[in-house]
């Protein structure tokens, strides 16, 4: 498949784009391969691409229920940062950020990846000093992380609020400027071109319906198209794995499906640089290149899979939006969707090797999937290629929470709508 | 007059003439109009430019679902930007811009964009940008490079920064039915729900309603349309049980059948009346929903459609109908169906001359012929339109005969003078809330759209929304619909008679016509037929990927006039009928709504202020006050010049030295009565309380399920059965649902109730050597020295005549006193205890110096129970009952608790006698320039009055061994670096001998 | 008793509390608002199955009979009682004492009895827009059929707890949370403008 | 989304706060079996469809619920005090 670059775009316009390939096959599914990833998502495919790419395994499939990219990888934020409190957490994601720095060389497909910078705002002394605690356990670990002061932040961000007659004035900010956004679509796309240049078999509307076993262990699944036998069978389905997992017979997890919304204003001409977050409640706001901005907030509080969202969200992340943002109140919402999130009891990921014996198992990604995908997608092909965890995932394991060692960057103890 | 604007028709008012700018310059209209009827009446045709290639657009509709004609309007600074000019109805100054061009509309830089066409196609930028791989621009920087101008060329409209002074509101209605749409059908299902009694809302997008009977040139019960509809809005409109809402669109339907709709309440007027809306959100909770919605008309897909002065023929028809507008003086027809041969005789009857019908079918009714003689029209059956002619505006139109059945061309082209063309897809059934309430659309083959799911919530259909589209039939919908929302049994009564022009529903299935030259699906965006084939070739080719791939239906008009004709093409290059390309299920909102109408009344107003009893006191004092939560609390009583530190410092040192009172109101407080009160305390705290005598009080500590540390308080045995607890202020909230849900969910065998008094009581704490002094010198009723108020004893009392409950405990360490006077004394009390404070020297202290006092005394607060640290790390596992069981204790024992190395509470005291900051790290071995390994943090910091030193609290990993060892504190956001001591938390009094007195 | 020689109590909202006319009142005042001050505020509640004897210690006391059924309560002007969550009950009083009167009839046997005659601020809203300003802020029904005279149902505005209960046909006593009093009556001044509004 | 308080009629879901899987069994406060406290604390039933959950009409009357409620199609089939009394069926 030819390499894209301004030369190809340029050759193809001149044959009016008539020779353009599919970006990746539509192959039907193999009887058996080598591993058998559930899930055609960001994870999923990036777990695809890694063991191809890292591992030489390219006997691989990839089994998407609907059309690639259908779950959170198209319905998020796209905000790519690092900056988090735990250590364990900080790793991975940081490990996820070298990744991203260099992603779009590595697929030869452009993910936009924009390092316009974090600003989280504090609005309180103590507010302040958490953020300062945060950013300094990122400074040492290597990764980048300032305090702003309330000037620099208007310099920054002139459409917003920092007087102090403010609700909550703003007083400082913790800025991660490697931070930023992708184009979240052209991530799943491009994971998967790149997978499928690499031999890996992309299976779209192809629905598991149940797991095939020898004994205790799996051995493939049954699927909407048929039975596929694998070597080693690994989830990478977020929202749903609460669902897959109980085809495998286990009922309880330590995860509640929860829905997060998002929103889409009409598209306006610059006015937000950077991903900003409101620190007296949940609220996080950046622009799209094409001039939308980009905003959500909270969870909508309990157990779902609709994908849909429920109006009292909708109106608490508009008030904050203006509170912020005053001058905006006259810009219009034009989209709002909802994604089905994974919450785990302590707001970190899972990826290990089981539950059953031939089952891997990626989720708990909570809402901050998006920016994982690289990192959750390589650790996980480790993991799946070395029987073993990378020292990246080797703290995500699903027997923390029963061993006490859980990973709690927001201390609210097992209360998934509150992580 | 105008010179499209005819002499009569319409319902604007030509005796009240409006003046507005456009672009700067002045313009009239009249009363009535909208901007862009206005605009056309003038003559103007370029209203906008296209998103990616800048090209020069008219406008396409008269209605919600316009894509072109985008505006900014102004209201002084404040800016809105991309209003459809169809909806802006005019109002003497206003002031509207044109967007999206530099310099002006009519020469526009950005048009260089269509010199790079096939380029620029859809997806061009995944493939390029990347960038080198080495060198100064390796990385994401030459993509970003790239950004910066990607995103200035980008975006619509210009949004302001001037904060908006409009008000904004909140309202919740309830109804038995909620009618969306007042056209035919609405209206009759309004007018029979009210007739049964039944509390109704009918809403409508419009300024005006009645729907399509306001420009159908039909009659209905023997009146023009028009007229019927305005009869029936009357006899609504005097019923007690309606609500009649125009200018508001319903946008999204949830769960519950609960809607949302935004009412427009003075965007048409000049200005606002005092106290009145901009805009009000209303949340409506429905019995039962009628949608009588209506149908969009569909653009055809042909090269040179998006010319200025191409536009849909219902369109043309409202504006003269409506707005007495002519679009064009020479008019042609493209169509796929019979609705427009309706729309070319009203074109014609309003004076225009009908030059063409081009109709892709070659076998056109007689009934459609006669149509087109009446409007003098030649008619091309079995023709298409393959290219258009003009610049900024339309010229003409080449024709050409086609072959519907394959889609050929075949023939000469043949040119057509026209300065206006209406063109006709067909109509979709506005289907959008019914899609959002959760089921999937169906299509129908004979229409050629997308019909109403089958209900999942309670809804009813009535009209063109359900793919009727005769007025007949939304007459008769509409009631049947209305009279079964509101419970009502089917009547048989005649149903008004209607006079209409025949016309077969069913169009051809011709979506696009393929000839040489650009195509649009999308107009805003700039989505061509190519595009929508280089997706498939390139493998996006279900309709999510097609949408996201080519952006096509992701701009402003939501895919209104797009999602169709995309779908239909996309389906004909992968050889599948349309259905199985799937549908778009739509989400709300129906149309962009205002960010500040969804805030509504919180707007300038997003969180109350939580104030104490003494508030007004601190204020009128000099405090300087801080949030905390929703609360406001004196952060300092600084006097003039005085910094921070100096004045809690000053405030800490006299409250040691002689006494401080503070304000602790805020701690929460919570009534925990009945007989198994003590029970019930025994299994919620780690620590034993069904020993505790009335009268006295105890410190206890909470944990959660898991074993970590939750919160902590004294609680008071008021009587037997009577306990008043407290908690931290930060946690009032938490902790009282947590006590809710044990006793409803887990024991609800025991007989207790809790009940929020924190408002009830206002708080004093008034500590240091002279505070008993004080207190027996104002209070009366009691005695307060050692023996009748002991440590933690409560006694009652009055001071100020007022009845008030002294607890002594103490967070500062010195001998201290909580006094609680009822709400509406608290101030009161708190001056009675100033007045006679004052030659003991009592100062008033905030939070700065109540952090001090408790970082010297090595106490915890929320800043260390962080929701990560267990009893132990904080050295309060002297509170874990070995006696019983409690909340947390079969958790806290599991191996990651009791792990060595956790971080444990310790001192720090700075040894270079420089500030510490709150979050700064502990390390064992200084790297400035490279920080790393660190073992802590700092979770709270001041300068020691009592001790003369900068020190701190903090976590730090096995910080219990650490004790008299040394380390470094590394905080590398403010860059101070230094030596440390560590030492115990308890820095101050570690025996507790002052307290206790 | 010592309650009679009280001090006067504190209003919340005493800065904010502008007696006179306000808002787009040229063409007529469309709702009163006030600070009702009752001497006493109680909550009691009753053990499960011991409802009926509370109620009856109510109708002792205060001369007041509950209705039946959820959010049943009854207003004569001077005394207020209803029901606002499962065998719970606020009885309101214009005279101070109330909770003493009671002290002997509450039992530990029938429920408790807490005082919140300072921690609860009622506020009064009355006149033809009452329920369209109520309307702004709660998501509750405010129609006659949905909510009777004497009603009460707890609700809340975001932050903001409630109490409401409808004391006349247009007329409502709104309880809120002492500390947030202020800040709610500000927004309901605020609401009101639109209407017309007296403070009374 | 509506949810009907047994005591306070149908309310949105604005004045409510979920306090999860309902199914979840609470040992006995002495017991010292780990497991079972951690299935307790950590485990749920996380089912696409009909869910047992418990609810606190936190706004209101503060009195916790036993609602089931499909959490496909988030309509609410039943709702009950969890302390135990009065049932309100939702499902027509």
């Amino acid at each position: 498949m030819a390499e894209y670059s301004a030369f190809s775009l340029l050759k193809n316009a001149l044959t009016g784009n008539k020779d353009w390939k599919p970006a990746w096959r539509k192959p039907d599914p193999k009887a058996s391969y080598d591993v058998v990833v559930i899930g055609g998502g960001g994870h999923g495919l990036s777990t695809a691409y890694y063991l191809a790419k890292e591992h030489g395994i390219t006997n691989v499939a990839v089994l998407e229920k609907g059309w690639l990219g259908s779950g959170n990888v198209g319905r998020n934020t796209t905000a790519v940062r690092s900056n988090y409190l735990l250590p364990q957490n900080t790793r991975f994601y940081e490990h996820s950020m070298k990744l991203w720095e260099n992603l779009s060389h590595d697929l030869n497909y452009n993910v936009m990846f924009s390092q316009r910078g974090c600003l989280n705002l504090a609005h309180t002394p103590a507010q302040l000093d958490d953020y300062a605690r945060r950013g300094n356990a990122m400074r040492h670990l290597g990764v980048d992380a300032e305090l702003m002061s309330v000037g620099q932040i208007k310099r920054l961000v002139p459409a917003l609020d920092v007087s102090g007659s403010a609700r909550f004035p703003v007083l400082g900010g913790l800025m991660q400027r490697r931070a930023g956004s992708a184009r979240h679509d052209a991530v799943a796309w491009g994971y998967a071109r790149g997978a499928d240049r690499r031999g890996v078999d992309i299976i779209e509307n192809c629905e598991v319906t149940g797991f095939l076993r020898d004994g205790g262990r799996i051995t493939g699944v049954s699927t909407t198209r048929g039975e596929i036998r694998a070597k080693k069978v690994a989830l990478a389905v977020a929202g749903s794995t609460g669902r897959v997992m109980q085809l495998a017979g286990i009922s309880h997890m330590p995860i509640e499906s929860h829905v997060l919304q998002a929103f889409v204003s009409e598209s306006l001409k610059p006015i937000i640089n950077t991903i900003l977050t409101f620190g007296m409640g949940h609220f996080y706001i950046s622009q799209s290149d094409k001039g939308g901005l980009v905003y959500g907030g909270d969870l909508d509080g309990y157990n779902s899979y609709a994908q849909r969202g429920s109006l009292p969200i909708v109106d608490e992340v508009m008030s904050e939006m203006v509170a912020l943002f005053p001058g905006l109140a006259r810009v219009r919402m034009l989209r709002s969707w909802g994604g089905v999130c994974d919450m785990t009891m302590d707001g970190s990921p899972i990826i290990t090797t089981g539950p059953l014996p031939g089952m891997y198992l990626n989720c708990g990604w909570c809402y901050g999937g998006f920016k994982a995908t690289p990192a959750s997608g390589w650790c996980f092909a480790y993991t799946i290629a070395k029987d073993e965890p990378h020292e990246f995932n080797a703290p995500f394991t699903l027997d923390r929470f029963y061993r006490g060692l859980i990973i709690d960057d927001k201390g609210q103890g097992a209360t998934p709508r509150l992580h | 007059m105008s010179p499209r604007r005819a002499e009569t028709g319409g319902r604007i008012d030509r005796l009240r003439t409006i003046r507005f700018t456009f672009d700067g310059a002045p313009y009239t209209g009249h009363a009535g109009d909208t901007l862009a009827s206005a605009l056309l009446a003038n003559g103007v045709t370029l209203f906008g430019r296209s998103f990616k290639y800048h090209r020069p657009r008219g406008l396409l509709s008269a209605g919600v679902e316009e894509p072109n004609a985008l505006v900014t309007v102004l209201r002084g600074e404040v800016r809105e930007p991309n209003i459809a000019a169809t909806m802006v109805e005019i109002y003497d100054g206003l002031v509207a811009l044109s967007q999206n061009r530099t310099p002006s509309l009519a020469w526009d830089i950005g048009a260089i964009n269509q010199l790079g066409g096939k380029i620029l196609s859809a997806g061009f930028y995944y493939k390029t940008f990347m960038g080198p791989a080495i060198g100064p621009l390796k990385g994401t920087r030459f993509w970003m490079l790239c950004e910066h101008f990607i995103r200035r060329a980008a975006g619509l409209g210009k949004a302001g920064t001037a904060p908006d002074p409009a008000r904004y509101e909140r309202m919740n209605a309830f109804c038995d039915v909620l009618v969306v749409g007042s056209g035919p059908a609405g209206l009759m299902a309004a007018k029979a729900a009210a007739d049964q009694g039944a509390r109704v809302i009918l809403a409508d997008l419009e300024a005006h309603f009645g729907g399509s009977a306001n420009w159908s040139s039909e009659t209905i019960d023997g009146m023009p349309a028009t007229d019927w509809a305005q009869r029936t809005v009357a006899q609504l409109e005097g019923n007690d049980n309606v609500r009649l809402l125009p200018r508001t669109t319903v946008w999204g339907y949830y769960d519950g059948n609960t809607l949302a709709a935004l009412e427009r309440v003075t965007d048409h007027k000049e200005a606002a009346a005092k106290g009145e809306p901009r805009q009000r959100y209303w949340a409506i909770r429905a019995g039962t929903v009628v949608f009588a919605t209506g149908s969009f008309e569909r653009p055809l897909v042909f090269p040179g459609n998006d010319r200025p002065g191409v536009m849909l023929a219902h369109a043309a028809e409202r504006y003269v109908n409506e707005y007495g507008v002519l679009p064009g003086q020479r008019v042609a027809l493209f169509t796929n169906n019979d609705s427009a041969y309706r729309s070319a005789v009203a074109l014609k009857k309003a004076g225009a001359a009908v030059v063409a019908i081009i109709d892709v079918r070659s076998d056109v009714s007689n009934e459609m012929r006669r149509l087109a003689s009446e409007a003098e029209a030649e008619l091309f059956a079995g023709h298409a339109v393959v290219a258009t002619e003009g610049g900024k505006a339309l010229t003409g139109l080449k024709v050409q005969r086609f072959d519907m059945m394959g889609g050929a061309l075949g023939g000469d082209a043949r040119s057509i003078h026209a300065d206006c063309l209406l063109m006709s897809g067909g109509w979709s059934p506005t289907i959008h809330l019914a899609s959002q309430a959760g089921a999937k659309a169906e299509w129908d083959p004979a229409r050629q759209a997308f019909l109403p799911p089958q209900p999942r919530q309670r809804w009813i259909g009535a009209g063109a929304f359900t793919g009727s589209f005769s007025t007949a039939e939304a007459i008769a919908q509409g009631r049947a619909a209305g009279l079964r929302a509101a419970g009502g049994t089917a009547s048989s009564a005649p149903l008004p008679a209607v006079e209409a022009a025949p016309g077969d529903p069913d169009p051809a299935p011709v979506f696009e016509i393929k000839a040489e030259g650009k195509s649009f699906v999308d107009f805003q965006h700039d989505v061509t037929a190519e595009d929508v084939r280089l997706a498939h070739r390139e493998g996006f080719v279900s309709v999510e990927h097609l949408k996201r791939y080519t952006t096509l239906g992701m701009a402003t008009d939501q895919g209104k006039n797009s999602n169709v004709p995309g779908l239909a093409i996309m389906a004909e290059a992968l050889g599948k009928p349309i259905p199985e390309v799937g549908t778009t299920r739509f989400r709300p909102p129906y149309t962009a709504v205002s960010i500040g109408s969804l805030a509504a009344e919180r707007f300038g107003d997003l969180k109350p202020e939580r104030l104490t009893p003494m508030h007004d006191w601190h204020i009128a004092n000099g405090a300087t006050m801080c949030s905390a939560g929703l609360w406001y609390r004196p952060m300092i009583y600084g006097l003039a010049g005085e910094t921070v530190e100096q004045a809690y410092v000053r405030e800490a040192k006299a409250t040691r030295e002689s006494a401080g009172i503070v304000d602790v109101s805020t701690l929460g407080k919570i009534a925990v009565q009945g007989p198994d009160a003590a029970e019930f305390l025994d299994r919620v705290y780690t620590n034993m309380f069904s020993t505790l005598a009335v009268g006295k009080a105890r410190y206890g500590l909470m944990l959660r399920e898991d074993g970590l540390a939750f919160d902590d308080g004294t609680t008071w045995r008021l009587g037997e059965q009577d306990f008043l607890m407290t908690t931290t202020t930060a946690n009032a909230g938490k902790v009282m649902q947590h006590l809710e849900y044990f006793l409803d969910v887990i024991w609800p065998e025991l007989k207790l109730t809790v009940t929020s008094v924190t408002d009830e009581w206002a708080g004093a704490a008034i500590g240091g050597p002279n505070a008993r002094a004080i207190l027996a010198s104002c209070v009366t009723g009691t005695a307060v020295d050692n023996a009748t108020l002991p440590f933690m004893g409560i006694v009652h009392g009055q001071i100020a005549g007022v009845p008030v409950m002294i607890c002594r405990l103490s967070f500062s360490g010195e001998m201290a006193f909580e006094v609680y006077s009822r709400a509406g004394y608290g101030t009161r009390v708190w001056e009675a205890l100033i007045e006679v404070g004052k030659p003991f020297g009592l100062v008033t202290y905030g939070l700065e110096a109540l952090g001090t006092m408790r970082i010297e005394k090595g106490h915890v607060t929320g800043a260390e129970i962080d929701g990560r640290t267990t009893a132990r790390d904080l050295h309060l596992d002297w509170m874990l009952s070995k006696k019983k069981p409690f909340i947390g204790s079969a958790m806290m024992d599991r191996e990651g608790l009791i792990a060595p190395g956790r971080l444990q509470l310790v001192g720090l005291i700075s040894l270079d006698n420089r500030p510490f900051n709150g979050g700064a790290h502990i390390v064992e071995d200084l790297d400035e320039a490279n920080p790393h390994g660190s073992i802590g943090h700092i979770t709270a910091c001041c300068y020691s009055p009592a001790l003369g030193k900068y020190i701190a609290l903090a976590l730090v990993e096995g910080g219990n061994a650490r004790h008299g060892t040394r380390a470094f504190v590394s905080d590398p956001l403010r860059n101070r670096f230094g030596p440390i001591e560590i030492v115990s938390n308890h820095f101050y009094d570690p025996d507790g001998s002052r307290m206790h007195g | 008793m010592a309650e009679h020689q009280l001090p006067e109590r504190q209003s919340p909202l005493e800065p904010e509390y502008h007696p006179g006319s306000h808002g787009n009142f040229e063409h007529g005042v469309d709702v009163i608002l006030s600070e009702t001050r009752p001497g006493s505020i109680l909550q009691l509640a009753a053990w499960p199955g011991e409802e009926k004897r509370l109620i009856e210690a109510i109708r002792k006391v205060t001369g007041l009979g509950l209705p039946d059924g959820a959010g049943g309560g009854v207003s004569n002007g001077v005394r207020a009682a209803f029901g606002f969550a499962p065998g719970k009950f606020t009885v309101v009083d214009e005279a101070e004492g109330l909770a003493a009167a009671f002290a002997g009839a509450i039992t530990p046997a029938i429920g408790t009895l807490t005082d919140l005659s300072h921690g609860r601020t009622p506020i009064r809203i009355a006149g033809p827009k009452a329920e369209w300003v109520m309307a702004k802020f709660f998501a509750i029904d405010f129609a006659l059929p949905a909510f009777p005279l004497g009603a009460g149902r707890s609700t809340n505005h975001h932050d903001i707890f409630a109490q409401i209960q409808r004391s006349g046909a247009d007329q409502f006593d709104i309880y809120v949370f002492r500390s947030f009093a202020r800040s709610f009556w500000k927004a309901l001044c605020h609401a009101s403008e639109e209407v017309g509004y007296e403070v009374h | 989304m509506l949810i009907t308080c047994p005591y306070c009629g149908p309310r949105d879901v604005i004045e409510f706060t979920y306090q999860g899987d309902g199914n979840r069994k609470r040992p006995q406060p002495a017991s010292q079996d780990l497991d079972a406290w951690n299935a307790y604390v950590y485990d749920r039933l996380n089912p696409a469809g009909d869910h047992n959950e418990i609810w606190q009409h936190s706004g209101g009357c503060r009195a916790h619920l036993r609602v089931v409620r499909n959490t496909l199609t988030h309509e609410i089939l039943s709702t009950a005090f969890a302390r135990g009394g009065h049932k309100t069926e939702s499902r027509s």
